[in-house]
């Protein structure tokens, strides 16, 4: 028994103790997650309720499987702004293509057209046309809102097949679908960002990018996959988001939903500028702000201050995972 | 009294990670002498200049300047103890002009407190001028060719009147001539009571211009002695320990079929009508000074720049290359000069580095195979001697001339028929130089046509079968690798000759 | 209608109260504009004033979008809150969650908005409609059948939406009557002042402003107040803010507002109270009139102290 | 003559084409702002007219002054989204002091105090906590807002002193005050980032932040000025807002303004990453807003539609003066 033990040790899997100083400065997120579970443990008893607990999972799946997206257009040193808005947009359309054919298929496949033929746009604009993501996705989320306003009059639309609605508030064992989702989405990701050399030119676009181009990488290419995919989990948001109110607001669906994404991919540690930064991070960022949310609810913060509280707790985190 | 050095650094010792780069290292030097600090790549050598300057802290030992204590806690409080640095990697801020990044952090201002720009042009154009340079010094650094921005970066030590320079490889990019304006400066600047620290890999200029020098040997210090009691190959002994020969290379492979074929290539601006061919195993150099538009020409060749005209024939196929993919897939590789913009990703791990233009190599299934891109690492580690504790840390972490063999490595695993290679051994020590040379001619004889460009005649000198010369964007020459030298090469780069083919 | 609750909720009941107390679980958009910041304040101060009467205890949440407003239901019903307060952000969005409310058995007061189906206890609601109905027929009234009209309308929702074609259900009937111009002030008085200063250029000729807003309103009179136009007969709000009221006092260009107080969640605060010491409600539906207030009755409605 | 006018053509002064060219290349947004103008002008004869030319003028000064800051900022390679959310908090507190005190002095100063003060709070995370600006400032934003509603109540508070309104609501000749304020303000900007060697290292920070270091400037304390500058510059923006209506809202003032002065300092040509950009290019990206809101309530743009000519327009001005 000893035996196979120390065989784990060869170099190339270092000793505990700068196992963990690793740990630590790779996944300083995770600790202050756990920091952050203790606490909220500590303060309210409820907080550890199984079913809290599967809340804030749920609550967490939409976001979340928009800032996995986030996290790799920010790894390649770009941003979108406008997820909100192509949310909104992806599932106004797909709620109408869903009633116009009965067919739910239709509908799912709708929202991820939509979402990802927004995405392409912004992947053109960034990598073709040669704008500031920035700039690109800001007119994007302006132009998408406004489309979906304009379709749905400034008003909701809902779905009217029945079996929809299932999408969101069916369980597998304890757990909601769209959880079940996030966690699809999340293996998927990861393994395209740290096994497909996709991802390995992500990272090498967004640390680099003439380097990565004098590599015979196609920059453009990889530019417009990684907007295009964004936009395709927006529509796999998108049809969640519907699915579970079974109706989607042209107005505020969507609403700072890019503030949120892009606050969880920074606090799980990615770079702003690009180039590094973990699918994991993001994921335990994505779990503080839902248990700092899930906590707010539970102790009754004052509605005025909840922002403060909020704003103090994610710089918190931040300043205390940094590490360089 | 006087025998108290300028600066005295005692015992100094300094890790990363864990891992010691410098072991009790004491280095003094006197006021007004020209000090070479020497060594092979990741010795430690800008390791101690970076403690020196500021930059980092050791972990323990001291610094005295004329036999004061002091502490280096940040790159500032090492200028005003008189300390400039010429970084090995340049530091120029691109966005701004070349006076404004001469005078960057010690800017003149008029009485009113505002900056005094005439004063500061006027300052540029005379200090660029020692250095052989006219250039306008309100044009943005960005447009500069690097080697005026190695010189803007050696003007601007000058410019703070120090007691003390360091110079880390400051020569990398520079041509013949502008060096030697440089040691011409040097030796005015020794006169006048200045102190040099010179750090290069290039022994010829360390003989030429030091008057002492240090070798570091794996963190530790070898040896301390004056210049003239030690001759070069003594030095290269004490660095890499064993002799390394100096002569040319022997070619006695046959050459193969036509690899690559160039005519009449233009772009504006940048070059007018080349021609040249490359056979399978034949190694062919080119040479020239700074904005002579060799890079540029590559550039385009390899599909990274677009606007040229003329034809492209690799393996007689005529070929439309409109980016760097398909000069890979057409069977091209590329080794880009300027390694930090150009060629190193610092957030990727050196493994990663390694594969990240032939991931297909590496694939199972559309899957990376992490293990394969250790195997193949490790053979490159052996082979091209590579110096790295643990090839997963990102490549920033390595040594400069580390790093640039692992980019050899790259486009070696590429494993293309045409090899271009833009100063392959920028900031390379001597030893491994020699290993890049012994690996380009393994690579000749199985067959694979190698480009190298240089700024350094000994260098395609010692290596090709066949030299080109530019000047101002056309080849102004040609010759055998064995039937020239380094003073013909000269006139015909610096435009004092120009003639036709000299082979036939 | 609640028949079939009673007795789940009953049960739950029971479990509050076993350990002494009770909770009122609060649900409401965000403060993104002057009304719904001051619907939220009486909103707390009115759960605060049970909390010191009656020992009732009240969990207040906000949110942005409707996907994070059923986050905060489902984090109220995960609390075992024994009664909900809701604003709906989107009614139909919203309606879903009414039901998952109602399936746990758990009593629901729904304020402002309602839901498309009969999972509220009780509605409390002010009359978005009848703002633009009422304001139609003081426009008709006022112009005589004739007019160029201008509208400032809020951010697009479904309260701007419905305020919209209530006032030109009752504007269109009017040969004569016109609305030559309908910009979004966004509920934000600075806003209104620019959007509306950009109107007056286009416009040179306006008989009266529709507003759907009182602080809008504040910024539109600002404008005209700069631009020195004497066209305009009047401009009319919504909601009922002091500094409205003020103008109305003091015979301004304000001439009338329609009420759609923010006080109304005071009322389904309190309903709440009840309901979760297990008393009927008295009514099911609580419908505060978007009465017409002008000179001749605004001093029954201003309250100096007011902080909307 | 002929002797004088060769005379001028040294190096350092080009002709008269390459002049042309340069002013192109570097300030084409000059060049889309003329085209808009045009259009403009062509699409409605009321664009002309003077009041609304003043009108508009008058509606950019607040944006305007908060956008001077923000092309400090984003040159030195950072952004600053509290800015809306600080108007609002020093407009409440500067409120409420100016009630207090009865002296329009102490309002105003109070405004430029709060202002600095959240400024140099953000310079402080930025700088000494190594955050990133992007999520220290959107706890700021979070924070400033929360504090505001807290003091307000969630209302809006209005000044008691009279006098107070006549800082936005006077001329000078035929201009507002606060046209004036925003002109005063971008010369002043202009000087400070062009004449004086902290806006010299602000440019060197944003461009190469290591290399500034390593000149041995030192980067922390100028990262907390531009920051602080911001700040004091949106307190005088609160100042103006606060003036014009003598009141201030603690819900909806200055939401979203972050996003208008962003876009118009990369409309002005300023690089996203820093280093790159200009004062000039900024009023004129300003412009280019002022006037497209402007068109849009003049045409009667549906509002549903608004966010899409917007969003179209930006991008298309952006496109049409890339240049590189
Ligand atoms: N920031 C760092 N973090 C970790 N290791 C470092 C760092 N900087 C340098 N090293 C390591 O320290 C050793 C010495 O590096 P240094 O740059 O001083 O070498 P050098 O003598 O200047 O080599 P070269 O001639 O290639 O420039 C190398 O092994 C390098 O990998
Ligand atoms: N360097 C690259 N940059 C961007 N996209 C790439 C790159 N390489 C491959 N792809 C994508 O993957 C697809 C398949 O690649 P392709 O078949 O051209 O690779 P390959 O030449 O077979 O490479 P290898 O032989 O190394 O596997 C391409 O259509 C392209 O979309
Ligand atoms: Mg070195
Ligand atoms: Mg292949």
């Amino acid at each position: 028994m000893d035996n196979i033990n120390t065989k784990e040790y060869s170099p190339e899997s270092p000793s505990m103790k700068s196992r963990l100083s690793w740990l630590w400065s790779e996944y300083s997120v995770i600790i202050a997650f756990i920091i952050i579970f203790i606490a909220a443990s500590v303060m309210n008893p409820r907080f550890l309720d199984i079913n809290n607990q599967l809340n804030i999972l749920m609550q967490v799946s939409i976001i979340g499987i928009i800032a996995l997206g986030m996290t790799v257009v920010m790894l390649s040193g770009g941003i979108d702004l406008s997820v909100g808005s192509v949310l909104a947009l992806a599932g106004v359309i797909s709620v109408l293509a869903l009633n116009a054919s009965g067919s739910i298929l239709i509908g799912v496949f709708t929202a991820l057209l939509v979402g990802a033929f927004a995405g392409f746009l912004n992947g053109l604009m960034v990598a073709k046309g040669r704008i500031a993501s920035f700039i690109a996705t800001l007119g994007m989320m302006a132009a998408a809102r406004s489309i979906a306003l304009y379709i749905a009059e400034g008003g909701s639309v809902s779905g009217e097949v029945s079996g929809f609605t299932a999408i969101a508030n069916n369980n597998v064992w304890i757990f909601d679908l769209p959880v079940l989702i996030f966690f699809a989405m999340a293996v998927l990701i990861y393994i395209v960002m740290h096994k497909t050399r996709f991802g390995r030119y992500v990272y090498a676009l967004g640390s680099n990018e003439k380097a990565a181009m004098l590599s015979a990488i196609r920059v453009d290419r990889i530019k417009i996959g990684v907007y295009t995919l964004i936009g395709t989990l927006v529509g796999v948001a998108a049809v969640i988001e519907t699915s579970r109110l079974n109706s989607i607001s042209s107005s505020s669906s969507g609403a700072q939903y890019e503030l949120d994404a892009i606050a969880a991919v920074i606090i799980g540690g990615t770079r702003m500028t690009g180039g590094r930064g973990k699918i994991i991070g993001t994921i335990f960022g994505i779990l503080i702000l839902g248990i700092l949310n899930n906590m707010m609810n539970l102790m009754n913060v004052s509605p005025h201050l909840q922002g403060f509280v909020k704003g103090l707790i994610i710089i918190i985190a931040v300043v205390f995972q940094k590490r360089e | 009294m006087t025998s108290q050095p300028f600066v005295a650094m005692n015992q100094i010792e300094k890790s990363f990670n864990g891992v010691p780069v410098l072991k009790k290292v004491t280095l003094e030097v006197e006021k007004g002498e020209i000090h070479a600090l020497l060594g092979e790549n990741g010795a430690g050598k800008s390791t101690l200049m970076n403690i020196l300057g500021g930059v980092h802290q050791p972990d323990s030992g001291q610094i005295f300047i004329e036999g004061k204590q002091v502490t280096m806690a940040n790159p500032h409080i090492s200028q005003t103890h008189g300390i400039s640095f010429i970084h090995q990697e340049l530091n120029m801020v691109g966005d701004l002009k070349v006076y404004e990044n001469m005078f960057l952090g010690s800017e003149i201002r008029n009485k009113a407190g505002f900056l005094n720009v005439e004063e500061m042009c006027r300052q540029t154009r005379e200090i660029l001028a020692e250095l052989g340079v006219f250039l306008n010094p309100k044009e943005y650094v960005r447009n500069l060719a690097t080697s005026y921005k190695q010189l803007i970066e050696i003007s601007k030590a000058l410019l703070h009147k120090s007691q003390l320079i360091i110079m880390d490889e400051p020569t990398t990019s520079l041509a013949e001539h502008e060096v030697g304006r440089l040691f011409e400066l040097m030796r005015n600047l020794k006169k006048s009571g200045v102190s040099i620290i010179y750090i290069s890999h290039k022994l010829k200029e360390i003989q030429a211009v030091c008057d002492r020098y240090t070798v570091l040997r794996d963190g530790q210090l070898v040896k301390t002695d004056d210049m003239q009691s030690g001759n070069l190959e003594e030095i290269t002994k004490l660095m890499v320990g064993k002799a390394i020969s100096q002569e040319r290379f022997v070619h006695e492979h046959e050459f193969g079929e036509m690899a690559l074929e160039v005519e009449r290539l233009s772009s504006p601006g940048l070059f007018k009508d080349i021609d040249f061919t490359v056979r399978k195993g034949q190694i062919v150099g080119f040479t020239g000074l700074a904005g002579d538009g060799r890079t540029e020409l590559f550039e385009s060749l390899f599909g990274y720049r677009k606007k040229y005209t003329g034809t492209i024939k690799v393996k007689g196929k005529a070929m439309k290359i409109t980016h760097p993919r398909t000069a890979l897939q057409a069977g091209m590789g590329y080794v880009p000069k300027d390694r930090k913009e150009n060629a190193i990703i610092k957030d990727l791990s050196v493994v990663h580095n390694m594969s990240l233009s032939s991931m297909g190599n590496f694939e199972r299934w559309g899957f990376i195979q992490d293990k394969r891109e250790l195997e193949k690492f490790s053979n490159y580690e052996k082979t091209l001697n590579i110096k790295v504790a643990n090839p997963r840390i990102t490549i920033d972490k390595l040594s400069g001339g580390n790093q640039q063999k692992v980019i050899i490595a790259k486009w070696l695993e590429a494993d293309t028929d045409i090899l271009i290679f833009d100063n392959p051994t920028q900031g390379i020590d001597v030893g491994a130089k020699q290993e890049i040379y012994q690996e380009i001619l393994e690579l000749a004889k199985l067959g694979k046509a190698i480009i190298i460009l240089s700024s350094e005649a000994p260098e395609v000198l010692r290596i090709c079968h066949v030299i080109n010369v530019m000047y101002h964007g056309e080849i102004t020459a040609r010759f055998m690798g064995d039937e020239t030298n380094e003073e013909e090469i000269m006139h015909y780069a610096t435009g004092a000759k120009r003639e036709g083919e000299h082979i036939g | 209608a609640c028949g079939s609750t009673e007795n789940e909720s009953s049960g739950s009941t029971d479990e509050g109260s076993g350990d002494g107390d009770m909770t009122i679980g609060i649900s409401l958009p965000s403060a993104t504009h002057g009304w719904m910041g001051a619907l939220i304040d009486s909103a707390e101060k009115q759960a605060m004033e049970l909390k010191e009467s009656e020992g009732i205890d009240y969990v207040m949440t906000n949110a942005a979008d409707p996907n994070k407003q059923a986050n905060d239901v489902d984090d109220l019903i995960a609390q075992g809150v024994d009664v909900i307060v809701m604003l709906p952000i989107e009614s139909a969005a919203l309606t879903p969650v009414g039901q998952k409310i109602k399936d746990a058995g758990i009593p629901l007061v729904i304020v402002d908005r309602e839901l498309e189906n009969d999972a509220a206890t009780v509605v409390v609601k002010g009359d978005n409609e009848g703002i633009g109905v009422n304001a139609g027929k003081y426009f008709v009234e006022q112009l005589n059948g004739e007019g160029k009209i201008v509208e400032i309308t809020g951010p697009p929702s479904s309260v701007t939406e419905q305020r919209g074609s209530g006032f030109k259900e009752a504007v269109e009937g009017q040969e004569g009557m016109e609305i030559i111009a309908s910009q979004s002030g966004d509920f934000s008085t600075e806003k209104s002042l620019e959007v509306m200063q950009n109107i007056l250029q286009a416009n040179p000729e306006i008989d009266a402003v529709f507003t759907q807003d009182d602080g809008m309103a504040l910024g539109v009179m600002q404008a005209i107040k700069e631009a020195g136009r004497t066209d305009i007969q009047f401009v009319t709000g919504a909601g009922g803010a002091k500094g409205v009221f003020e103008d109305i006092q003091n015979d301004g260009l304000m001439k009338a507002t329609f009420l759609y107080s923010p006080t109304m969640v005071e009322d389904a605060v309190t309903i709440a109270g009840d309901l979760a010491q297990g008393e009927e409600p008295a009514e099911s539906m609580v419908v505060k009139e978007a009465t017409q207030v002008t000179k001749e009755n605004v001093d029954e409605y201003y309250d100096p102290e007011s902080k909307f």
